[in-house]
């Protein structure tokens, strides 16, 4: 049986990338920034944390998709994922494998359980998707797991709900639950914290705000999930918005335990979080 | 619902400096945004950098849009309907940092705004809500 | 503003579009097709029948979306969507016109009620959605209402049950409702009735089922509701699963009544179907 | 949601003569289906019928596939995962009609099919289900 074994977060500052991409993770801009990465890294090397697939969390910034087609919610079910052309070339990183029969299954029960999924075979995948990678693998020649991408629109309003990324969450960890083949899974949720990229008041970060999402992730998911989009966009700034998709993590998990937390400002315009939780279902 | 969505869009346009993607502005700017991702492909990067008013024939935008987008305006860009991370495309291309870029939409240049954001980065007291002034 | 003021539910036939752009509706093969729409291709020019707005519910038929891309459900907000081409050209009808207002209202309306639509502003549109245009219209110049599209996903399997699909309509009734511009608005299901198109079965047709479908649309909803796609499968073969998209229609209206009913046996492979539903909310 | 899933699905492969698209079928079908949508340009139908092995060469769809696609054999072409809204792409350029093609999987000859559909279609008694025989 398949079992999610912990739950992972990180910010997926484009700029996390750049440093791992151009080698310079010693500077002492980027020192602090790789520093908190290193628990992560380690732990997940063991072989009883190694996961054999991540469910990865992430959303789209208009690479895969435009605004002629925005789905709500999507599954990625093809084989394999190439990095995107962001405007500066695709990162140098291989590419993302997928475990199609497990994607398809999630996919199927997510559907059966009323969230009117998008599947999606072909798509390329930006910094949202690889940067949470190399930040937690490295530069290995392969990744060492398999992805399940799961995309989630935080870019045109509406947006899909806190709460309704959580139940998602819940209905992913009902479809890992029920496939047979042995795999420890992880899910990652992705994107945020504080941040906002846009405007006069770019530059926003809410390190206060940011710490008690981090403690409430294990004090108070129930308080989480019913923080509305506008709390958000107000005190996170407007690409804080990104949160909801930890909530997809934290839904899927049961009773999680802290294991290791991260955060530093400024990782360019952005406040970076990262948490690792045992999820103790 | 009508009521609940007409509230909940009302509230994104009390926020101090801020543009939320509403569908009014993803409409208002869809050529705009669609000319951004055009911006992936190598080639059509070289054909934009070789010659941008050319290149701009070829798209549906607006002429104010089109202005802007030459005059690398991103607080405009935003005014007319442009998603920031279509317009990572354009100074992507032109080689900027998303620190360079977003910090001509502050007001402060660059290297102000760096040591703002080294310092802890802008705080939100104050720039909460314009009606609340907090 | 913005009010249903019908319901109407008709098969989508290839072969009534045919019939229409190479002029057959006077053969004896066609015109007992045709004959059962004559009623309301006479009360929908009626200035107080007189759609300003259709909402179409259709499936596409691998024209504007194929394997690589599966939406569950989608909605149409661009100005206007030209025919598709489907292997012998677009067929010689009307570009169809949106309100992009009233389907972006909807599309929000519907993200905020939790359905996890897919936006579309560019799309072609096949059969399934011009057929039923022409069998209600004829061969005007141009359409006379604008059309929001719906599509759903009757192809590729786990597609949305009949009761998630009945409280799409409900959703969308209520977006319809909150729209502040005066408008009279149908909604229509396409699709079905019985049908199967693939493999020694194809050719199955029953009627008895189609006709007990009929009268449960205004005498028993709730159990149209609650049938399960086998029991479509099973009983009106593998293409009759598309009258899940009447039940979108169904879930819009309040209390329906019946005020025209058409059925007929063959249309090319499928047994037609059409009904018109007055909305007495 | 597992057992669910599978109780389903079981039930669609008990239908007599049916091939329900479940993701299975979709999976083994992809490279055959999307050949199928390249048939919605004309340029495409002509390359096709001009010299269909040629332009088969050109698809990563397998060679049973491929045999089954230059033979016409639509059941067959189901069995491999083909979904028929896909291959009336391909009977479509042939220039048949539904019927025309949709016959051909019946075991019967066209006129006798449409003597079936005049005649009211075929009944369902006795095609429901293969474990109930019903
Ligand atoms: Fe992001
Ligand atoms: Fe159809």
């Amino acid at each position: 049986m398949a079992h999610i074994s912990a739950g992972v977060a990180t910010s997926h500052v484009p700029l996390i990338g750049v440093g791992i991409d151009q080698g310079k993770q010693e500077e002492p801009y980027f020192k602090p920034i790789f520093a908190g990465y290193e628990w992560t890294k380690a732990w997940i090397k063991k072989p009883e944390n190694k996961p054999d697939v991540v469910i990865l969390v992430f959303n789209d910034h208009a690479s895969a998709f435009g605004q002629d087609l925005i789905p709500t919610f999507a599954i990625g079910c093809g084989e394999e994922f190439q990095p995107a052309d962001e405007g500066w070339g695709p990162r140098p990183v291989p590419v993302v494998k997928n475990h199609p029969d497990f994607a398809w299954h999630i996919a199927q029960s997510l559907i059966i359980d009323e969230f009117d999924m998008t599947i999606i075979n072909e798509m390329p995948v930006d910094h949202g998707l690889t940067v949470p990678l190399s930040a937690m693998f490295g530069e290995p020649d392969a990744w060492p797991a398999l992805v399940v991408p799961i995309m989630v629109n935080v870019v045109t309003y509406p947006i899909p709900s806190g709460d309704r990324c959580f139940r998602l969450g819940q209905a992913i960890a009902r479809a890992v639950e029920s496939f047979p083949e042995e795999l420890n899974v992880q899910i990652w949720g992705t994107g945020g914290m504080s941040h906002q990229l846009q405007g006069p008041r770019a530059g926003l970060i809410n390190a206060e705000w940011d710490q008690k999402f981090l403690d409430d992730l294990t004090g108070d998911p129930d308080r989480l999930r019913q923080v509305q989009h506008i709390e958000y966009l107000r005190e996170t700034g407007s690409e804080g918005i990104e949160l909801v998709m930890w909530l997809v993590m934290l839904g899927a998990l049961t009773n999680p335990k802290e294991l290791h937390r991260h955060y530093h400002v400024p990782a360019s315009n952005t406040a970076l979080g990262h948490i690792v939780l045992e999820n103790r279902s | 619902m009508g009521k609940d969505l007409q509230n909940y869009k009302d509230a994104f346009e009390d926020i101090p400096g801020t543009r939320v993607f509403t569908t009014e502005r993803a409409r208002q700017g869809y050529w705009l945004n669609q000319f951004c991702m055009t911006l992936m492909k190598p080639e059509n990067r070289e054909r934009w950098l070789a010659d941008e008013k050319a290149y701009l024939a070829e798209s549906k935008m607006s002429d104010e849009q089109q202005e802007a987008l030459l005059a690398r305006d991103y607080n405009r860009l935003l005014d007319l309907g442009g998603n920031i991370y279509y317009l990572a495309k354009v100074f992507s291309t032109d080689g900027l940092s998303f620190v360079q870029a977003v910090s001509t939409m502050t007001g402060m240049n660059v290297d102000d705004y760096k040591a703002m954001m080294d310092a802890g980065g802008r705080s939100p007291d104050g720039v909460r809500s314009i009606k609340e002034g907090n």
